[in-house]
């Protein structure tokens, strides 16, 4: 091992880095906001993505009951739904404690002092796992003896669903958009970085360096370039993730973002590696193109 | 009628024409043999194909048609990856010397050691030696463009030097020396040439040409029109003219 | 007027334009991401602006009338609720008629039929312009006389309001990001190319060029690019409308999306001024940096 | 003790000294006097500091200290947006050419014209007599990348000629030229001489400044140590030697 080599190594990055102040600075700036984009993106993905499900736990399958089922029929029932395992949970709720909670929800509009008789039947409630196999449940439990009908919020259930299938296109259009320009800015701004300085690769060559010899440095470079820019952008979504996360939660406090979907390490360890890749890719691609001369 | 050479061969062109891409014909038919050891002068008028000559050999262009061969390696037909293993075998002065501008005096000269893998302790002690010879030892720390174009000139002639090549080309290497460092220079080349090395010299320099009285290729409108023995700058005074090709 | 001093600037031009193909090409690309960027999110802003409030049309106060008021008394109630300004519409729904409606509504899980007398009060259902003013008209029309009790979705208004303010901040943030990342990432890549010709930049100095004449190509080319940039971009977004917008309309058939709310010739503009203005601040900062030497 | 000039002053140093960012002391103290329509020589050993003083002249760098007035203008103290007008007023041949690599000839040469705002019939008249002149107008249509040293060199001369300057710089112009070239254009530096322009040479070659014999100002570790009228390039020479400053 021949440290001088190391060194001179060593003095060749570290000199193109002080000596080109303002491109590295443009390289590094150039990955800075890329990783924030991307970073952002998959924070809000992480932390979203329970958010639609849990609000839509809310939604629940109502199956009214025949009139005068046996207790026993009533109990099978229960333990039949309860065994198909898409479903979650299901309450049994006698007609009297439907009116009673009917009275409380309607106190005001709905005057039931003047019922002689309860007018609802039995209901079972049914919670279902997943909100996309809400009408199929449904149509499984209706088809039940013993079931008279069946109800949930039919409306809400579809548009929900259509909803998450639109915003998990976009979503994924969008991430693949952000990809789609970091590279291509990245790439642009070490081409440039590379064009500057192409008369001194052809110098390097005719002097007897090998490409390999020549774009070593540049890829370390972009390395460290990607690098530096993910670790800004990495110290600037922590700071802001800080500043914005308790006043986005108490902002809306009936959204149940998930801050502990985000692993800070697993995270950060992937933006850097994102970052240290984009340079690498980019160094060496845009140097090729100045070594075929 | 090739020029017998007393010498093994160091170079040989053999009906080598060449063209640019913007349709100038740089080399018509050239022939040429320079022997292991020997001294030559390329002299001719502006534009005449003398640089172009030159950067056939070390490959920086390749000929249009003929037969190139520098120190037993067919450099016409090289692969790509083999040019920097010739590169390094040579040293060349370049007419516009191609210095890196963000490297030392130093560095500059290092450099052409370090793409040849050489050991620190060789750098160490060639680069000093090689920036002395042209009188460049107490500039080694400034930037290309802080020195003067004669000391710019000096420096591109210790990188040339500076790994013992077996074959110096130089592209008008005195053209920014005063008479004084010129003189060094070709004394210095003449030493070096002495101590085995083969030297091409391209230059328009009449008095330094007539002095050192070597061997003289004359080229014109890119066609080699004289090869003397001790010959002059100007055509027809010199020994033994024999027209090669 | 010298035609031949026009001719051999437009060269200039001209001339930069095709030797710096690949630079060109850098600028031109980073000004068309940007401007898709930008031109999507306005366009999503455009159309998308009203679906809130469109949503929330359905949302309506129920005014409970006390019992047996005089039909001169309810009367005067109706018409002063639809005095105020802030009110759409107020409809009076009798007991009658709110029992027939609950009958079709409930029809399956509740046996209205075992009724000897309507449960309901009379009711004054009541459509506001802007759903930020539900609760105040709530509040107002409670504090009637006549009036028993006041219901509204409070919790969904809530929620509602809370989310637009928070999407409306946003998006105003994200704007902002998009526009200082364009501004960064064009003012680098433009200042890469001056960089690129710095030596040129130079020699022109040394010849006797001042320094507007130095920088009247740099800035025109800077337009050009700019112009050029957002011209594909245009056409982009245009392509990018015509394959998504129908799609999108028909995956999300109960989002109100505004499309009339783009108007693509006063967008285009925009967008193509956008660019221009882009290309013109880069190149004058970029080609300043190496004027002074 | 200054030189007694019979000529009204075209370039007038008074006790300037010039420091590099990096130390190093280019010029120190020096005054010169040169006259409308003298033709000077500016010879010297490498790093002597000719070019150094050529820059002052046009304004590349500003001196340390000391007065400096060319054409009457006091450039030491003019103000930044007047310089391109100074600029415009001479001819320079920069030692390094400074060619425009995305320009043709042609077009590098007539851009020193459109910088003046000359009208379009006057450039397409002087460009080509330029080009005659310093015998490229085959060339026009070509990059600098395309041309051989020399023809680079003629470009730059070429350039600095264009304008008829008052006063022309030239700094080694013919360090790249053959000896016909170089006569060819040191003759035609003495035909423009004679029909008024101021010239100033830096030049290390020694037969030109022998054989035209004119006013010869050698410097040395920044300073002028000689200032000879009809002078050789070795010191001692010539006639009248008065030291200037
Ligand atoms: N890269 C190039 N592309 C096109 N033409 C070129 C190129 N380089 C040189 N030429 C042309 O080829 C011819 C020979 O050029 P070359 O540089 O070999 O001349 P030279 O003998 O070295 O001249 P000088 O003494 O001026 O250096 C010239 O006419 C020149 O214009
Ligand atoms: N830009 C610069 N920065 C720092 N030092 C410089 C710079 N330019 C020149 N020098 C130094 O100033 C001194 C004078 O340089 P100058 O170029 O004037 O010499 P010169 O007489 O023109 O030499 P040559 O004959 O080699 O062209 C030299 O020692 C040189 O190293
Ligand atoms: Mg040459
Ligand atoms: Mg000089």
């Amino acid at each position: 091992m021949d440290w001088g080599r190391v060194k001179f190594f060593l003095g060749e990055v570290v000199r193109s880095f002080t000596r080109n102040k303002g491109m590295q600075a443009t390289a590094i700036g150039t990955v800075t906001v890329t990783i924030v984009l991307i970073g952002s993106f998959l924070i809000a993905q992480a932390s979203l993505a329970n958010v639609g499900t849990q609000l839509m736990r809310q939604i629940e399958i109502s199956a009214y009951l025949k009139d005068g089922l046996s207790s026993t029929t009533t109990k099978n029932l229960i333990a039949h739904v309860k065994a198909d395992p898409r479903v979650l949970s299901v309450d049994y709720i006698p007609k009297k404690q439907g009116l009673a909670e009917l009275a409380a929800r309607t106190k005001g509009s709905l005057d039931l002092s003047i019922l002689t008789e309860n007018p609802l039947p039995d209901k079972l409630r049914i919670q279902v796992r997943d909100t996309a196999m809400i009408p199929a449940v449904a149509a499984s439990v209706h088809a039940l003896a013993g079931v008279a009908d069946v109800k949930y919020g039919a409306k809400v259930v579809t548009r929900f669903l259509q909803l998450t299938n639109v915003l998990h296109r976009v979503a994924l259009v969008i991430l693949g958009l952000f990809v789609l320009v970091a590279g291509v800015i990245i790439a642009n701004t070490i081409r440039l970085t590379v064009f500057a300085r192409r008369r001194e690769i052809a110098i390097m060559q005719l002097v007897g360096a090998t490409d390999g010899a020549i774009r070593l440095p540049f890829i370390v470079e972009g390395v460290l370039s990607g690098l530096l820019g993910s670790l800004i952008a990495i110290v600037i979504l922590a700071i802001a993730h800080m500043l914005l996360w308790n006043r986005l939660a108490s902002a809306l406090p009936w959204v149940p973002l998930n801050g502990a979907a985000i692993r800070p390490l697993v995270l950060g360890a992937q933006l850097l590696g994102a970052g240290a890749l984009i340079g690498a890719i980019a160094s060496w691609l845009s140097v090729g193109r100045y070594l075929r001369t | 009628m090739l020029r017998k050479n007393p010498f093994p061969s160091m170079i040989s062109l053999r009906n080598v024409s060449l063209a640019y891409p913007n349709g100038v014909h740089a080399l018509d038919n050239v022939s040429l043999e320079i022997g292991k050891g020997e001294f030559v002068f390329l002299v001719g008028h502006s534009g005449t194909g003398k640089t172009s000559l030159l950067r056939l050999l070390y490959r920086e262009i390749a000929p249009h048609s003929g037969e190139i061969t520098v120190d037993g390696v067919r450099v016409d037909k090289i692969s790509a990856s083999r040019v920097p293993i010739l590169r390094r075998r040579l040293g060349v002065v370049f007419q516009d010397y191609k210095l890196l501008v963000d490297k030392t005096v130093w560095e500059n000269v290092a450099f052409a050691m370090q793409v040849t893998g050489a050991h620190t302790k060789d750098i160490l002690r060639q680069v000093p030696r090689a920036l002395d010879l042209v009188g460049l030892a107490h500039k080694s720390r400034m930037y290309p463009g802080e020195l003067s174009g004669g000391e710019q000139q000096k420096t591109a002639i210790a990188r040339a030097l500076v790994n013992n090549p077996k074959l110096l080309l130089c592209d008008e290497p005195t053209g920014n020396l005063d008479p004084g460092a010129t003189t060094e220079i070709m004394e210095l080349l003449g030493r070096i040439n002495i101590k085995g090395t083969t030297v091409m010299v391209a230059t328009h320099n009449q008095g330094v040409v007539d002095r050192m009285r070597r061997r003289v290729v004359r080229m014109e409108n890119g066609r080699i029109i004289a090869d003397e023995e001790r010959g002059f700058y100007h055509r027809g005074l010199g020994e033994s003219q024999v027209l090669s090709g």
